[in-house]
């Protein structure tokens, strides 16, 4: 088993690994910048070196220091959280180099499934289903009028090297495909200097739908089973949630088993989740693979009881799962809510400052996870979440309420939060009901 | 190594100038005035101020993202500190046998060499950046340090 | 987090200042100046006690265990205000068809009833426990009121 | 459905019952002294009310003021929580009588169970062991050593009153009965107003094992399993766990219907905890019926993921339980530490005060009942808890080292508490084996 681990990140992901460390007997050594010498993972690490300045280009970004600070710290292994090098091929590559295991899956299959083009052939090679598109890039107008016909309109032109919603344009018909193409060209070449684009079907009314699983290198690949985020603004999810409503029993066992196929065909070793959009038919489509631990893990640790960070160390340290997949079994159910520091009524403009007085949701059914305090203040430097509240009951309409009755307790006084915008999404009848899409939020609130 | 950690530490803590106010008010101090850099606090209370001691806070304000002399450590004495660059091992000599690069009282100038910082294999020699009289080695030979950690204090030459 | 730049964190955080004001008065403080970079706050204050702000805690966050006149809502302009001695519902009349008790302008010694709170079926006759002019009537005719609840602002005889 | 709740209580118990009330969507009110005007159930409630000053025969303890209270706010109910009025069956009586529903039993069952003889006969009644001893009172010294010959020494002196070990005496044999006895009754006298006095044998190395029930007034009597409390000091508990750690499979289900049959033969509606002491050959004896919700409650919740808090507002709306017996079903281990504002060091020295600095634990498996937060003040006047640390992890083995990850999370700059002392406690031989005895703590940290 590991002994010592750096965490090559800040924030409540950080706090969760030192957490999770700390109940295997594994030393903890953080790393921060000079923005955060009074927060929290720095303070419940066994260690923490400060590797450069308050931007994350020169402290949280910079790969040379990391490794550095492993080397000093005399650590064995490496974790990534989310976000910053987490997916960053490079530095996992690096890590190994040096002689540092990473928490994570291997170069390669972090660089194959981290191009969508790569991952979608992966998937047809392995029977997962795709959303019906041109096979590999567009290389010419013409080509791709006779594909989009071939799918059918209105379809959706993506950029290869695309995420965030850039180089994506909608054509309704054949006449409005070549304009869509050449702007789709042009914003991604500008974007990741990469102009690939490719076509697929134009999905309607799409749920996002994530299974979770996690591989060791023993050649067990298992899942845990999915989760529900089509709460999302601008792509950026807001409320997370196991199982997926409505969604019915055999496709749920259907996707789960698309999704251990997609895995195992990668060669792939410690947790992925792979992304599916759901149609109004309950058809799913394969999207992408995330080869990282993700936010919303927690919701999936509730409803099985299984610790995912534990299990990736384990699995990190050349040890079998601690389970099998029968032993997997859901019980209740969990959401998660993003507490952001955004002003909900000035567009989610982050507002950075010092929490003068702070109350922590608790109580039966709560689980917060957060680097925050009475006191502490928030930087401006990094992503605006402060913490991530997580409620787990019997049933979707128990979490409902004690979710609602977290949410009001939260008291940030100095900044102010998402926590109230949430609380009015929970009231939604489309979510009440479990019937909401990916555009849902634009759709009723905040009109995008 | 969190000893060395520049702290953030912020002028306007509710929480410590509750502390503060406290004491004052336990020994009928007049008036507290703490001065660091350009970090100022300045406390009166009821009748005529009496002259008082700056006493400055254990911990070193933060430094900025590149770690230039005279900000982490300093003590308003008029020294300032050279510190390190990026995380490593220290260095006070080129090798085993040989003299250290800088000791107490060694002038310097600013491409003084005086000390290297390893990491990754890379034995990076640091300049001091700033002219003056050494008066204090901060770091052990071989220790281990972090992004802002002072390593020499030097007088400067006015 | 650089010296002299603010921490996202703002200067004219009227909660904060509320925080240091309502210190300054617990604790007679006559002056405070923080500084940090190009942020300050500097704050004086006269012999004259603060007043509170309008947003005062509806309930006194300190009224001794039998609720005296002159403890909660004191603004210190000389006037003190009968405090409700308990739960319950506050009658300014013996009865619908009657006068109040008292009004503004009624002068009072320390046996007049000003009110009647009910609790419990009982209806208990308030004494003002104080001499002097009523000058604000606090509570609206049955409404309810809680311990330490101010119930009428009196202009003592000096 | 009730609609309106005052809690006639402060503190942690408050907050949690108002957790409980917002999930119903029913409304809370709170009652506060001036001490607790900041106190976090006052800001948690929909309405506050000050009852009185600070000390709790001028507030808490003030039958009227409540009263007076519940009748302003409109409440149709009143729960006590814990200590306070809690077993109060006057209390209990004037609240029925001004037409509030008391969340508990019934005054008389109330008073029957109080009384520790009567409560005695009734466990004889209905099949309940208990400790061999006389037959009601002591009359006299002759039929003492009659009695105590019968019984077998060494014999245990307790106070028909008693609580808390008071009028609580042993002798080994029959010499020192006597003196044993006077010294008893007057000790009772003094502390209770009654010197009233009986024996029974005394049990060497006993275990704490207490087995939660709930009655609807439908009929309806489930256990929630059991509970050991054996870490104690000077009789009060400081760590409590479920379930009970090496107790035989046959053992668990006798102890538990026999403390069904004790509740269902007191005629007892909602929550009460059924205590036994269980000797080294898991013999259980019943030493008494706490006619309350307790303290520890929540280990039991976390097992079950029954609420229980729910459950007695139902109970009290004159619903049935919202489970039958055979769905209760333990899973896991669940562990509680009390988290106290005391100086260990000291003698448990309780030092009240500011807390400037907070850190919450939280994440995977962690729940934190409190109502303290950074900045809040610990006021003298009321017992010394802060907050009740509870974990809940597959194996007893995996919640001691979350709890000990969680107690070495707890900050509280200002104060010093009993984190540390839980934690040394957690790592005794004895308490991992779960071989511990209600004496252990005394034995092996604290003497005496």
């Amino acid at each position: 088993m590991l002994q010592k681990i750096l965490i090559a990140n800040r924030g409540e992901i950080a706090v969760r690994v030192i957490r999770a460390c700390r109940e295997m007997g594994i030393e903890a050594v953080a790393v921060y910048s000079t923005a955060d010498a009074d927060s929290m993972h720095v303070r419940l690490a066994d260690e923490a070196y400060c590797v450069g300045g308050a931007k994350s280009a020169e402290s949280y970004l910079k790969i040379d220091q990391i490794i550095a600070a492993a080397e000093v710290a005399d650590v064995d292994a490496i974790h990534p959280g989310y976000g910053f090098l987490a997916e960053n091929a490079h530095f996992n590559e690096v890590c190994r180099e040096s002689g540092f295991e990473f928490i994570g899956p291997s170069p390669q299959a972090m660089e194959k499934l981290g191009d969508k083009n790569t991952a979608r052939s992966m998937a047809i090679e392995n029977k997962v289903p795709v959303v019906p598109g041109s096979e590999g890039l567009i290389e010419d107008d013409s080509a791709a009028i006779k594909t989009a016909k071939e799918i059918g309109f209105p379809v959706l032109i993506k950029a290869t090297a695309g995420g965030g919603g850039k180089g994506m344009r909608v054509a309704e018909d054949a006449d409005s495909l070549e304009n869509a193409l050449s702007q789709a060209r042009n914003e991604a070449q500008a974007a990741f200097g990469n102009g690939g684009v490719y076509l697929e079907r134009y999905i309607t009314s799409p749920r996002h739908v994530e299974v979770q699983v996690i591989a060791d290198s023993h050649g067990n690949v298992c899942h845990l089973f999915e989760r529900d985020c089509s709460v999302q603004r601008r792509h950026q999810k807001l409320i997370e949630e196991a199982p997926s409503p409505n969604l019915p029993a055999e496709k749920r066992k259907e996707i789960c088993e698309a999704a251990v196929r997609m895995i195992r065909g990668a060669d792939y070793t410690n947790a992925a989740t792979v992304e599916f959009i759901v149609d109004p038919d309950d058809n799913f489509y394969f999207i992408e693979v995330n080869a990282r631990i993700q936010v919303e893990h927690p919701v999936t640790e509730m409803i099985t009881g299984i610790d995912l960070i534990k299990e990736q160390i384990r699995v990190a340290s050349g040890e079998p799962l601690s389970f099998k997949q029968e032993d997997v079994e859901v019980r209740g159910h969990a959401i998660e809510c993003r507490i952001n520091a955004e002003n909900p009524d000035r567009n989610f403009m982050p507002n950075p400052g010092t929490i003068s007085l702070f109350y922590a949701p608790g109580g039966f059914g709560v689980r917060f996870d957060s680097h925050v305090y009475g006191g502490y203040t928030v930087p401006p430097h990094y992503d605006s979440m402060i913490g991530k509240l997580i409620v787990h009951q019997p049933t979707r309409e128990a979490a409902i309420a004690t979710m609602r009755r977290a949410l009001a307790e939260i008291r940030t006084d100095g900044i102010s939060t998402t926590a109230g915008f949430h609380d009015k999404v929970l009231q939604h009848p489309e979510f009440v009901a479990g019937k909401h899409d990916t555009k849902f939020v634009e759709r009723e609130f905040t009109g995008n | 190594m969190s000893k060395g950690k520049p702290t953030g530490e912020n002028v306007f803590d509710i929480e410590r100038i509750r502390e503060i106010v406290k004491l004052m008010e336990e020994h009928e101090l007049t008036e507290v005035d703490l001065q660091q850099g350009d970090d100022r606090i300045k406390l009166g209370r009821g009748g005529q101020p009496i002259a008082m001691p700056a006493a400055a806070p254990a911990v070193p304000v933060a430094a900025p993202a590149t770690a230039p002399p005279a900000d982490a450590g300093s003590v308003n004495d008029g020294t300032i500190t050279i510190n390190a660059p990026m995380v490593g091992t220290f260095y006070a000599k080129a090798n085993p046998e040989s003299e250290p690069f800088v000791q107490v009282g060694s002038m310097i100038n600013a491409d003084t060499i005086v000390c290297i910082v390893e990491a990754m294999k890379v034995f990076n020699e640091i300049p001091a950046e700033c002219t003056g009289k050494v008066v204090e080695v901060l770091v052990a030979d071989q220790e281990p340090v972090d992004f802002g950690k002072p390593m020499f204090r030097v007088q400067p030459n006015s």
